[in-house]
């Protein structure tokens, strides 16, 4: 790490430190002309930390630009540390999804723990009581001892974290590819009600007004992790890192109570955590917005290690701290409240007119920066873009129908591939039930958090099939909002908007920057198809180990809400008998499908290969306002969505709990298209014999493939001969043992 | 047989919440004395006699007990004496 | 009656007995902060789970030691009831209120799930409106509820039946399975699975509303009684 | 300044998880040899100078640090070597 004292401002120039900080030539030349001078070291490191990705969205803003962000429901889209969306009674909703995907693959506990702290606070800093926590996990094949660690550890991180701070984890996915062997996936979601009159922002309003710091003292932690997070993981991660951030979730809990508390306090102008480039990016975000300056005197922050320099303050990424902006004369208030939980809250500067960010120490002014120049006009470009080659190769490929000779074992099989497999283990650790609202724990396609006092509750889910999008961009972005849509749906919920995490690699690459682009065109085509503006979102680029990059991920967080608990639907069967309706027809697709994976065997190169399964976002939407249609009449039992697996492993998902169902289903045509295929905007319905009729008016493209039994017995008839018949417990076994298998083999 | 004790401490300028919060409940028991409290783990091995144990020790902490991103440790190796 | 749920730095279930007595049983209730408070007008104190402190050095060990602990045992001399679920039970064993002590679950892990329970003493003041050896479903979330103690204190809660609940499927390697015990007195109880998670049927069990119930019961029948 | 080094160990007899899942790591990884392992705690205090030191930390241990039900613990003071 570069040492920061007595390196002169013409030493950066002459010997190009400002690379090693992050800052290419032609944006330290942009600095120059910006202050009409050299910067001195601190300014360096702060332009080097603004203009990085991680804050300053600089090559993949105008991608953003192209989501829909607007509808007459959204309150607050993105922008501020999470979006809001109304849900009627004067209550709103707010979530935002972020990554920690670099600290993860260093240090999985920290990493990941720290990234949940870090979600919640973008969430009560925005006044809201954060209610619900997801996460989506992407890990490299679970063979390697160290890919097993990283796992566990990722989830005792979650768990250590969410657990403490009392916000139940109802929810995530985990997905297994070589892609992300070097570089995991640790994305964490929040999700906060909050009453449409205590809305915060994150604003530094008011000349003359005093800006509080709160939280933990600042100590050498993680310094430089916003440039860090928008860098190559290289080869021995371990090395010449910054001190890793520890995350302490009891300070957090202190937060949320202090900050939700001081919210009703009329002293309070605004509020902002402290996130990625900590001190720097909330103190100039918070002016920038506000259109006024900041002056800060570093000598009074709070400080956990001697001899700290200002860059080492301003660029410290220690948690749990928070930035206050509160009316001049009134701080007392404020910091009596946090003194109430044993957290200090020291005031640290001003807010000025000149819209100029000045910090002193020592008696010296140490840095003094045009506000603007950090946040909105930091520089964006336009990278090249080119389609990748084995896109164009895929898209010539023909399909052909694999061969299978078992369709028993073959089912079992599948269900033991730990992205299908049970996800017991994981959500096992966490505490989902605490602030006892969730009715629908992990587990199912969504899951279902009431709000106490009312009949509505919400649903939440994440999703995001790489292997699609990997294969085709366009396509597999529409299809990860639409099953994301497709699981809010099935709960009997209305989709009301989205938060995005794109992962991708390096997007100087042109063939990465093209998968980033096709894939925000489709989802945002799927999200004016269905309705869903996005609300909030997080980018993490360079995802890429020893060169390679992972599967381009952009993980959508979706948010429906049930007006009524009375269409609270279970994603499994309800009682014998019941009719079993496949929705949609089934095509030969298995481009990115599990089938495809499980055949491709251990040595191959090229897993996926092909086209992705095809999508119309008008069927889509369709059969999804019909669905939803249905459900709210009172005529469907049960709605699962088809995703991995397809069919067979669909109806294995649902008789897989306690009631002991079994099902007897029959099909027509190729058994392995019925059964395995992974064709989209399909959904397997549960109906009473009763209601058949009015469900196949309601539905149209609904047919019946068999009934719910009551003998545990999973029973495939196909073309008239019995394909498959296992029993049921058996399957279970497999599908719920093994994960917990593949960690205890060696390997 | 060998008795190894094993202590592994947070590294320098890691965060330890777990002794800021021993140390400020120490305060707020009258013991005002205490300027700094830091956690660490203790482990025991017994370990059966082995050429080399010191090396095999060192080995079993950088591949198992200690957490290298994090953590420092040192040990001590004595003769065992078992009840 | 009067509840009054204390809330430490770091509770975090306190939110939900508060919601079960209040809004479920529509009894009266406090949220009382830990400082400062006057426990003298409640009649029944209630320690939530959650991880106070941060649960750091031992769970419960940092608030077992507060001031308000003092109250706490004067209330307890007076006979009044104290129930505390989860880290409220690890407070009252590190306060020495009840016997033994809790280590990390047996699979070292945290978990969370329904349980079930066997109510083995329903003539206690907290569980009185079950029958006896009923079995229940409440949600655990613990990663330390491995509750132990030695052989003559084992004897010794057998002989005065104190074990009120136990494990049907031990979970986390608890002593004699057990999930809840009281004092000789029988009037603190101290429960690692949650009652409170446990009061409505949405939200997937209510066998623990009569936990509630019982103390309102039992409140009412001693308070006419004395009138 | 006094550095004060505490230890906490369970108490014979009482079952120690953690140290039996290490154990079987270790195993797994190869290190055959290691016959026990017991995790305990390890608090380093720095202390101010008072009179009676080591009745301080005792009292410490017995209203905070400890809890001996199922942990003993003992400890050593030395000199502060501050940097
Ligand atoms: N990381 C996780 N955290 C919490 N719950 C998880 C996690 N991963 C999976 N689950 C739960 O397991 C269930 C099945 O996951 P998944 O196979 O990804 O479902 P789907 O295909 O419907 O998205 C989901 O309901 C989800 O809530
Ligand atoms: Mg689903």
């Amino acid at each position: 790490m570069l040492q920061t004292f007595d390196i002169s401002p013409e030493q950066i120039e002459a010997e190009q430190l400002y690379k090693e900080m992050g800052l290419s030539d032609k944006e330290y030349d942009m600095v120059k002309v910006i202050l009409k001078r050299q910067p001195n070291f601190t300014e360096t490191g702060i332009f080097s930390v603004m203009w990085s990705e991680h804050c300053s969205y600089k090559t993949s803003k105008p991608l953003l630009k192209k989501f829909p962000t607007k509808a007459p429901n959204v309150l607050q889209g993105p922008g501020e540390g999470a979006g809001i969306i109304d849900i009627g009674d004067d209550q709103a909703v707010v979530f935002k999804i972020e990554s920690h995907n670099h600290p993860s693959a260093v240090e999985p506990y920290q990493g990941a723990a720290t990234g949940v702290g870090g979600i919640i606070r973008d969430i009560f800093s925005m006044g809201a009581r954060p209610i619900a926590l997801m996460n989506s996990l992407r890990f490299g094949n679970l063979t390697s001892e160290r890919v097993k660690y990283l796992f566990k550890e990722v989830v005792h991180g979650i768990a250590g974290y969410g657990n403490c701070v009392g916000v139940p984890t109802v929810g995530g996915e985990v997905q297994f590819d070589d892609s992300y062997e070097g570089n995991p996936l640790v994305n964490a979601m929040c999700v906060g009600l909050i009453n449409h009159d205590e809305i915060q922002k994150g604003i530094a309003a008011g000349i003359g007004n005093t800006v509080l710091y709160a939280g933990a003292p600042t100590g050498r932690d993680g310094i430089h992790g916003a440039t860090f997070a928008s860098d190559d993981l290289a080869e021995d991660a371990n090395k010449d890192r910054p001190a890793v951030q520890v995350g302490d979730p009891f300070m957090e809990k202190l937060l949320i109570e202090a900050s939700l508390e001081v919210i009703h306090s009329d002293a309070l102008v605004g509020m902002q955590d402290m996130g990625a480039a900590g001190l720097t990016s909330s103190a100039s975000e918070m002016a920038s917005k506000a259109g006024t300056g900041m002056e800060m005197n570093l000598d009074l922050v709070p400080q956990r290690e001697l001899n700290m320099s200002a860059y080492e303050l301003m660029l410290s990424e220690s948690q749990e701290r928070m930035l206050l902006v509160v009316k001049k004369g009134r701080e007392q208030e404020i910091t009596d409240v946090f003194e109430k939980y044993g957290l200090q809250a020291v005031a640290v500067g001003e807010v000025i007119e000149e819209k100029i960010f000045r910090l002193k120490q020592h008696g010296g002014i140490v840095a003094d920066i045009p506000v603007d120049a950090l946040a909105e006009e930091a520089p964006v470009y336009q990278m090249p873009s080119k389609k990748a080659e084995y896109f164009k190769e895929f898209q010539q490929m023909e399909m052909e129908i694999p061969v299978v000779t078992d369709y028993t074992e073959m089912l079992g099989k599948l269900l033991e591939q730990p992205t299908i497999a049970s996800k017991e283990w994981v959500y096992n650790q966490y505490d989902s039930m605490v602030q006892t609202n969730t009715v629908v724990t992990p587990g199912s396609d969504a899951a279902i958090v009431r709000i106490k006092g009312t009949d509505k509750a919400l649903a939440i889910t994440t999703d995001c099939n790489s292997r699609y999008i990997y294969l085709d961009p366009e396509t597999g972005g529409k299809i990860a909002v639409a099953e994301a849509s497709r699981n809010i749906v099935c709960s009997g919920a209305k989709p009301l908007g989205l938060t995005d995490g794109l992962n991708f690699g390096n997007p100087t690459k042109p063939e990465i920057f093209w998968q980033m682009e096709k894939s925000v065109d489709g989802m945002s085509e799927a999200c004016r198809a269905l309705g869903t503006p996005v609300i909030s979102g997080n980018v993490s680029l360079y995802n890429e180990s020893r060169g390679k990059a992972i599967f381009p991920t952009p993980v959508v967080g979706m948010v429906g809400l049930l007006e009524s608990l009375d269409h609270l639907t279970p994603s499994y069967f309800q009682h014998e008998g019941d009719l079993v309706f496949l929705i949609g027809e089934t095509k030969a697709e298995f481009g990115g499908s599990e089938l495809q994976n499980v055949l491709a065997g251990k040595d191959s190169d090229e897993v996926y290969s092909g086209k992705a399964p095809a999508i119309d976002l008008k069927t889509e939407a369709k059969r999804q306002t019909q669905l939803l249609d249905a459900i709210h009449h009172g005529v469907v039992q049960s709605a699962h969505d088809l995703a991995e697996g397809g069919l067979a492993v669909a109806l294995a998902e649902s008789i897989f709990n306690e009631k002991g169902f079994g099902v007897s289903a029959y099909l027509d045509g190729d058994m392995t298209v019925e059964l395995f295929s992974e064709t989209q905007s399909r959904f397997l319905v549960t109906v009473k014999p009763e209601d058949e009729k009015r469900f196949t008016e309601a539905v149209n493209d609904a047919r019946q493939i068999g009934v719910v039994t009551s003998d545990s017995t999973y029973s495939v008839t196909g073309n008239g001969k019995k394909v498959i018949e296992a029993n049921v417990h058996t399957l279970c076994k497999r599908w719920k043992g093994a994960i917990s298998c593949l960690l205890k083999s060696k390997a | 047989m060998k008795k190894v004790t094993v202590f592994i401490t947070l590294k320098e300028g890691v965060l330890d919440p777990q002794g800021k919060a021993i140390q400020a409940s120490l305060h707020s028991l009258g013991f005002q004395e205490v300027a700094e409290a830091r956690v660490g783990k203790y482990i025991e091995l017994q370990v059966e006699d082995h050429e080399n144990v010191d090396e095999r020790v060192k080995e079993m902490c950088d591949k198992l007990l200690a957490n290298p991103v994090i953590e420092d440790y040192r040990f001590e190796v004595e003769e065992a004496v078992r009840t | 009656m009067k509840f009054a749920v204390i809330v430490f730095p770091g509770s975090n279930c306190d939110r939900d007995m508060y919601h079960a007595v209040k809004e479920v049983l529509n009894e009266e209730a406090d949220l009382v902060w830990y400082e400062n408070s006057n426990l003298e007008n409640y009649d029944a104190i209630l320690l939530p789970g959650g991880f106070s402190y941060g649960d750091y050095l031992r769970s419960g060990a940092v608030a077992a030691t507060s001031d308000v602990m003092k109250q706490i045992k004067e209330h307890v001399a007076k006979g009044k009831p104290v129930l505390g679920v989860c880290n409220g039970f690890q407070i009252l064993l590190e306060a020495g209120l009840l016997p033994g002590a809790m280590l990390r679950n047996k699979d070292l892990a945290f978990m969370c799930h329904q349980e079930a329970l066997r109510v083995v003493n329903n003539r206690t003041l907290f569980t009185q409106s079950y029958v006896e050896n009923e079995v229940v479903r409440f949600p655990i979330a613990h990663g330390e509820g491995n509750y132990f103690c030695d052989e003559e204190t084992l004897n010794d809660l057998k002989r005065h039946n104190q074990i009120v609940f136990t494990y049907e499927n031990n979970p986390n390697g608890s002593t004699a399975d057990i999930a809840g015990i009281i004092n000789k007195q029988g009037n603190v109880l101290g429960l690692m699975p949650h009652p409170e998670r446990a009061v409505e049927a949405i939200i997937g069990s209510d066998d623990g509303l009569n936990v509630f119930q019982s103390i309102v019961r039992n409140w009412r029948e001693s308070h006419v009684a004395n009138v």
